[in-house]
């Protein structure tokens, strides 16, 4: 029984194939509208020596506007999306778009201005970023804040940064970086980018972070401690104050992986914990759509201690004659220098800034206490079916390992397979690495009651097929347009481009 | 609030679940004095009404082609992008979708990648691409330290015609690693004087921008020769992608990178973001390459398929000893460029290509009738210094009184170059105020 | 065998449920930002006796913005699109809609301008009226156009009015109307809702009216001849100017419609045929979207001895001080008066506007060369497969009867619903009627080679199974969400309206 | 030319197998002296940004609520719409699909359509409801034919109130059949004064707009009492239909058609149309109603379903005998207030309906603290009649001297009112104005 029932969240329909666009390509298809050149422009060509000159293009197909159009419909269809319903991705956050985000950077005194006109010609603009600004520096208890990195990643470089210039002002030259072992791999990655070795420490049987852990492993050579909270596992780091103080006890700063804001929106601040730096992700907490792996924009908020190392440039306010304007400050001598070619990824900010006027203080507070009251009622209906880890209250998601369906020699992959049959996209699987089996999962303030039901049942059911009928897991998923793909041969034998059939 | 589904019947029950209270209990994990016990101090909601209305106020504050005469590039083009692009990329099953880990419901992202990198191939003339870097100068950035990765080496040598923001990107970067960083100078054709003692064993990489940012076209061949001779590697940077269709192409050169920005495919401006960073490699160095890769496979049933792939190379893999951090990258500009690439196509990109080139070279004339001076002798594309007679700053203004925004100003960024001017051209760029400008730079009233 | 094979044009995959709006309510939910009312605002709310009031409104849902946006992203999955592939449904002209023509219809100087802003206001969109009349006009060879009907069925009742209103300026009462019997349904429709009476005349075995059927029903009572060119077979009526003259002889006036009109354009001219009064379907011709049935645009074309007659308000240029102005012009006497309570579909107009603009007389022709050339196509790899009913080279349609599937019991029916497995959209099926179990299909110049070749294989394939096994034609469609739907029952006990449970 | 896939090769290819010489050739069938030997004579092919330049200069010559503060009304309002709205209309699914004939395929716009159907009877208290008619006007028009049939009677008698263009294209409906058309005038309190007598044995019905189109609200049950006693239909027609919110519901109150108006649901005013006319009426009825109507069923596996339903009404199955001609209608308006009625829900939408009514309220305060009359005293929901010193022109022009479109000038439409105006208040009206509104409207100046 492979199709789901009738009252189920998915059934089989038709799906349409479609090849590459290479293969739809036909010599003399036409999917533009340009002006000839005339005599004049045609000889202006020669301006260029025929030997810098390139032959034809190959590998660019040719279409008309109807074969794109429905080319990239088709592929669309492929896709599922939080327009589709429940995408519980853990720490990924995805809650719902709202559509007036999208109107609103769509807007041609937005999206048509140029990076390099005059402050002048941008106060709108350069207004809005200066608000978004404090608006970030308010929900965190940040002191300032720089929206300059373009995703979380290069927000934590841009953090890594700003301790490394703080020690070195302070002539001293530390090399660590403590990191918890639920942390993501970003967190290692980007304090590796930029020269540290980094220092796991374990967390505790309860899931976070123990003062003596940290304490063991602090040293006049560590540059920071770098931690998320909540964290991977979904929990409050309740010795947060505690383990803040050891590390600046030891000269140390505090490293705030902000990906899991949206639990604590209203409710806590990060600056407020101890932490010094510490980014966002606007493409979680503040809705600002995924847009299928980016784009994202990722502020960083520090302590006024690390103000003198921010990217440039700053927005800065100026008082001038004719009332306040916005001006860009590249007088930051101390500062890490620039991570953009421009201003960071603006049109996420244009987003993000609508979406906090839409909600204001209330509303934020409001995505915290639904989006932590569904992770616990998910937490609740589903330690039956899989095993919990760590005990505890969660925030905005809940981990669960595979331990339950060991005997029956499904694995935590075939569960996220199976769910695809049911019309939902699975929860992030095998993280963190922590958890044997990980399924975290984050359902966000977005899911109604009746919509995470419907979802229990469907793991429910899934259990029960994982006892009864391992194979058709194993199987999974067999209601989509293709099976299970194979990414081992795809590592083995990379093919990562199209190419010309020869002859 | 209309975002959020619960009702408070629909709290109760799942409290009553749970076995809490209130929702406030739900946060007991969090010390009490840790908790904020007053509102967020940020304005109150307003009305989707209201929210539009601010924000088309702020949207009016700002000037742009829409408002403007367009002559400014730098780095940013103003190119048309066909509706189609937008009416694609406003499909929610692209824009809200996450990044393709679970690939059998997400081939509609994949193969859109697998395209993208199809295409950024050939226009760079390199084996492989990636799906996406954050802009043009992290790309650039990322490339460096791929050479210094690929190489073992510890020094890179810069051309001072790279885009300066680019230039002090890389610097960045390279901060806090324990390399060093040498210039290439420009000469007085515009493009960089590649001195072969410039190279040395030590020496990762030679990056050179094409065209470079004063917009003279580089040659590209005796960089490669000068790097490729001593065992270092050829980055070549590109910002204005457009020029990738008529120029010979940096692979075929001799580049082993080519990185840059791609926004002029379709991308809005968008005050310089989210723009779309793009990185090509040769075969052998695909497993130092940055950030996602898509690659074709099959399904179970054999039929053709895409995933993300190399994932080795990654951070939720191998953490701090990954290639890169990126993890969130530009997706949705990529899905844009694709189907802006695919619209165009081999021959429109190509035509379209020449019309800028036109445009630029009448421009050019019209310049030069009006006695200004082109201090530089390489070839351009779309774009090209022009000597002032006062200042950028005040010759700009002379523009601006007229309607237009005239280029860039380049005493910031070149201090010993005079007075001069970057001007672009692009099919946007309107033909009848050539003239206009040019009096204006050349310092009469409009 | 239901699945189709690997290198077709669909297959199955994962299809979304969805109920109703109304079985997702809940009360309390909320969708939408509306401001509090304040005290004073609270007190005017009295100014309506209670009396008048009503109780609390029943029936509609209550849901939250995440919830409507995946209710209709849901359904808009169960639905086959132009955007998806051919669409071949005859005598719709399914062509493919320019995304720019979206683009333009909603800038808000179109998009939220009010029909009752003085004309000063307006004169953009006025000029833009001004200019799409005398394009219609320039391109149907009529010498007036009005754009007010809404579409194409108003179009021909506006029409039929003229021409009543014309015979009765001349004080005859004449009563009747001649319609061939291919003809569509709202052509006796209208001209019996104007009062008329309809007299059919039947085509001749080429599928095209002749001189002689014409002259033997032409008589003093009738008003006039209504008939399509090219007709709904697909032909064009050769002896259109000899059956005019007949018709013109007798007093009476030719009326033609024009849904058919993508077939000539550039190519001949209805006025150039002896035609005098025609209504044009922008949803068709000029390829603004059908929108799931509408909204249309239904302009009317008449000759100079017409225009009298033709609707308020006639938009006209005015030449004044500061240059060319436009007004709305309701001085005509004679006009039969208003037939929308503003001036027609206007967003449909800018559409249609910005489409010829992106054609040109150029482009318009090959509109109407590639669609012919690929309805002769289709007849041409087609007639080996299904019967043609009448011989000769088509227009932009062909039309096939189910004779050469009789022996199979295989319906014309059963054909659409099995194309619906493989992702085609059917073509128009059971019209005209003067075909037994009429396939009528017209691809437009939207479709390439490929595509169609596509097409037809794929009908062979149908028709092969036809052959040998006619059952899986009776239970298709097999790759839909749904299969076959109830038709009869849904209207011999019809359920117009979703009822609350009762309880 | 981009929306054209063919290539030379291609039409070669299909010439061949066509047996034709040439694409020519094709035309045969038409007499070669009435084919066109020339191009057209319309201007040549413009580049897909120039058609953009085009349109954007002739839209920017337009007013609008975007450009001007809004109180004009008079049968179409400018009510906000929230992004959701264009979002789901957008995608093309819904807007470049035809007709629901093929129901396995059109679930999506057959099930809305059954949504809209549900919600269109509940508003308007009746039972069953079509799936859209073109627009208000002819809505009425199609309902008083509608009464023609049912009846089998001639004579219809319609409220002087009712707007002046719908009672126009009433009577060009009308024009050309055996019918006569009687009139009910206005009473001092700005009401229909419903006349017993008005209404006799040969009536098929008595139509009636609510509120009417000088804002006033109807006594309905009174008109429907008289048409009752002689056998008559009720007709009542909405232009507002926000109003259905708040006022009881013409079904309640005796109504046997109602009709109207539905582009305050969300749909852009755009100069007029597309609107979204609506016909609700009781289930005796349903087999005279125009139009498409959708139904509930199952499929073969006893699954429910949608299906276009009740077809031997309508023109393709029975031509010259259906009840109205009517094929394409408004469809994606349909689907537009579909989708703004499932946002605004049952709560909101009485909320919105009671803001407008307080705006309204509010703004008759400033104006009669001007020193303005009112001249009617019927009550009235979000649009009333203030009378104006000079004249409804002069008045107006004063407004729009200060940025505002103030209202409808009332003289052409009612010459014996005397100076005045039609002023609209909706959540979209600039509260802030109505001060200045009420200085300009009297006579002051901004
Ligand atoms: C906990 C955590 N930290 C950091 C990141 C990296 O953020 P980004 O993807 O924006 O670079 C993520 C993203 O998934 C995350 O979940
Ligand atoms: C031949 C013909 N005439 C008239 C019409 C009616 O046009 P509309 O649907 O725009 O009212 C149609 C529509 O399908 C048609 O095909």
């Amino acid at each position: 029984m492979t199709a789901p029932n009738d009252n189920a969240n998915a059934t089989r329909g038709i799906s349409y194939e479609e090849p590459l666009s290479f293969e739809r390509s036909r010599p003399g298809r036409v999917g533009y509208s340009l002006p000839e050149l005339n005599a004049e422009e045609r000889a202006a060509l020669a301006a260029i020596p025929s030997d810098l000159l390139r032959e034809e293009l190959a590998d660019l197909p040719e279409l008309s506007e109807v074969d794109v159009i429905r080319h990239f419909t088709r592929l669309s269809t492929w896709n599922t999306s939080v327009d589709h319903g429940l995408y519980p991705l853990g720490s990924c956050t995805m809650k719902y778009n709202p559509k007036i985000n999208e109107v609103v950077a769509r807007l041609p005194g937005f999206a048509a201005a140029h990076p390099m006109q005059p402050a002048g010609l941008a106060q709108g603009l350069l207004r809005l970023c200066y608000m978004l600004e404090r608006q970030l520096a308010e929900i965190s208890g940040m002191d300032r804040v720089t929206l300059q990195p373009a995703a979380g990643a290069q927000g934590e470089l841009a953090g890594i940064m700003m301790i490394r210039a703080y020690h070195e002002q302070r002539g001293e030259g530390r090399t660590k970086v403590l990191i918890p072992d639920s942390a993501h791999g970003t967190n290692p990655a980007s304090a590796a980018l930029n020269g540290y070795s980094v220092v796991p420490i374990p967390s505790g049987d309860d899931g976070i972070l123990h003062p003596e852990a940290v304490e063991a492993a602090m040293a006049d050579d560590v540059a920071a401690l770098m931690l998320t909270n909540p964290n991977t596992l979904g929990f409050f780091e309740s010795h947060m104050v505690r383990i803040a103080e050891i590390v600046h006890s030891k000269g140390g700063l505090v490293y705030g992986d902000g990906a899991n804001l949206n639990a604590i929106l209203g409710v806590a601040r990060p600056g407020d914990l101890g932490i010094d730096v510490m980014h966002f992700n606007l493409h979680k907490t503040f809705s600002t759509p995924h847009g299928g792996g980016g784009p994202g924009a990722g502020p960083v908020g520090v302590v006024n201690q690390l103000a003198p190392y921010l990217p440039v440039p700053v927005v800065a306010k100026v008082a001038g004659p004719e009332g306040e304007r916005f001006a860009l400050d590249y007088e930051f001598p101390h500062s890490i220098g620039r991570l953009h070619a421009n201003f960071g990824n603006v049109g996420m900010m244009v987003r993000a800034f609508a979406y906090i006027r839409s909600l204001g203080p209330d509303g934020l507070r409001r995505c915290a206490e639904m989006a932590v009251l569904n992770a616990n009622y998910l937490q609740a209906r589903l330690r039956d079916i899989f095993s919990v880890p760590y005990e505890g209250a969660v925030m905005h998601e809940c981990v669960f390992s595979d331990k339950s369906l060991e005997a029956t020699g499904v694995t935590t992959l075939d569960v996220a397979k199976r769910l695809i049959d049911y019309g939902y996209h699975p929860p992030t699987i095998y993280f963190p690495l922590i958890v044997h089996g990980a399924l975290m999962i984050e359902p966000t303030e977005s899911e109604s009651l009746e919509g995470l039901d419907r979802f229990v049942e469907t793991l429910l059911t899934i259990s029960r097929e994982a006892q009864e009928d391992p194979e058709l897991l194993r199987g999974a998923p067999h209601n989509t347009r293709l099976r299970r793909l194979d990414e081992t041969q795809a590592a083995r034998r990379p093919i990562l481009r199209w190419q010309a059939p020869s002859d | 609030m209309r975002y959020i589904p619960h009702t408070e019947a629909d709290v109760r029950t799942m409290l009553d679940r749970i076995g809490a209270d209130s929702v406030e209990d739900l946060f007991q994990s969090i010390p009490e004095k840790l908790q904020l016990r007053r509102p967020l101090d940020i304005t109150a909601a307003a009305t989707e009404q209201e929210v539009l209305a601010e924000l088309r106020a702020l949207a009016e504050e700002n000037a742009s082609s829409h408002t403007h005469g367009w002559f400014l590039g730098g780095g940013a083009y103003a190119h048309f992008a066909p509706s189609a692009v937008d009416a694609i990329v406003s499909r929610s099953e692209f824009y809200t979708s996450y990044t393709p880990y679970q690939p059998e419901i997400s081939q509609g992202t994949l193969q859109t990648i697998f395209e993208w990198q199809t295409m950024i191939s050939s226009l760079t003339g390199l084996d492989v691409s990636n799906a996406s870097l954050y802009d043009g100068a992290s790309a650039a950035a990322e490339a460096v330290l791929m050479a210094l990765r690929v190489t073992r080496r510890k020094r890179v040598v810069v051309a001072e015609t790279l885009h300066p923001h680019y230039r002090e990107v890389v610097r960045t970067y390279l901060d806090g690693l324990d390399t060093e960083i040498a210039t290439l100078p420009r000469s007085a054709s515009g493009q960089t004087e590649v001195l072969a003692e410039a190279v040395d064993d030590t020496t990762a990489c030679v990056v050179v921008q094409q065209p470079n940012f004063f917009g003279c076209i580089e040659d590209l061949e005796s960089a490669a020769a000068a790097a490729h001779a001593r065992g270092a590697l050829l980055i070549v940077v590109v910002t204005e992608a457009l020029s990738l269709a008529l120029l010979r192409s940096p692979g075929e050169a001799g580049a082993d990178i080519v990185c840059g920005e791609a926004q002029s495919f379709g991308v809005p401006l968008g005050f310089g973001g989210p723009h779309l960073g793009f990185l090509a490699a040769r075969d052998k160095h695909v497993r130092q390459i940055p950030g996602r890769i898509a690659g074709q496979t099959v399904d179970s049933a054999g039929r053709r398929g895409f995933v993300l792939t190399l994932s080795t190379r990654e951070q939720h893999i191998r953490r701090e000893r990954a290639t890169s951090n990126i993890c969130t990258n530009q997706g949705l500009c990529l899905l844009m460029a694709t189907v802006y690439l695919s619209l165009l196509g081999r021959v429109g990109l190509r035509r379209l290509a020449e019309l800028n080139l036109a445009r630029a070279e009448t421009l050019k004339s019209a310049l030069r009738a009006q006695g200004l001076a082109l201090p530089f002798s390489a070839p351009t594309f779309n774009e090209f210094t022009v000597r002032v007679p006062d200042s950028g700053e005040a010759a700009l203004e002379r523009a601006l009184g007229a309607g237009m925004v005239g280029g860039l100003d380049l005493r910031p960024f070149d201090a010993e170059l005079g007075p001069a001017v970057l001007v672009c051209a692009t099919e946007q760029s309107p033909t009848d105020r050539f003239e206009t400008l040019a009096t204006c730079l050349a310092g009469g009233a409009a």
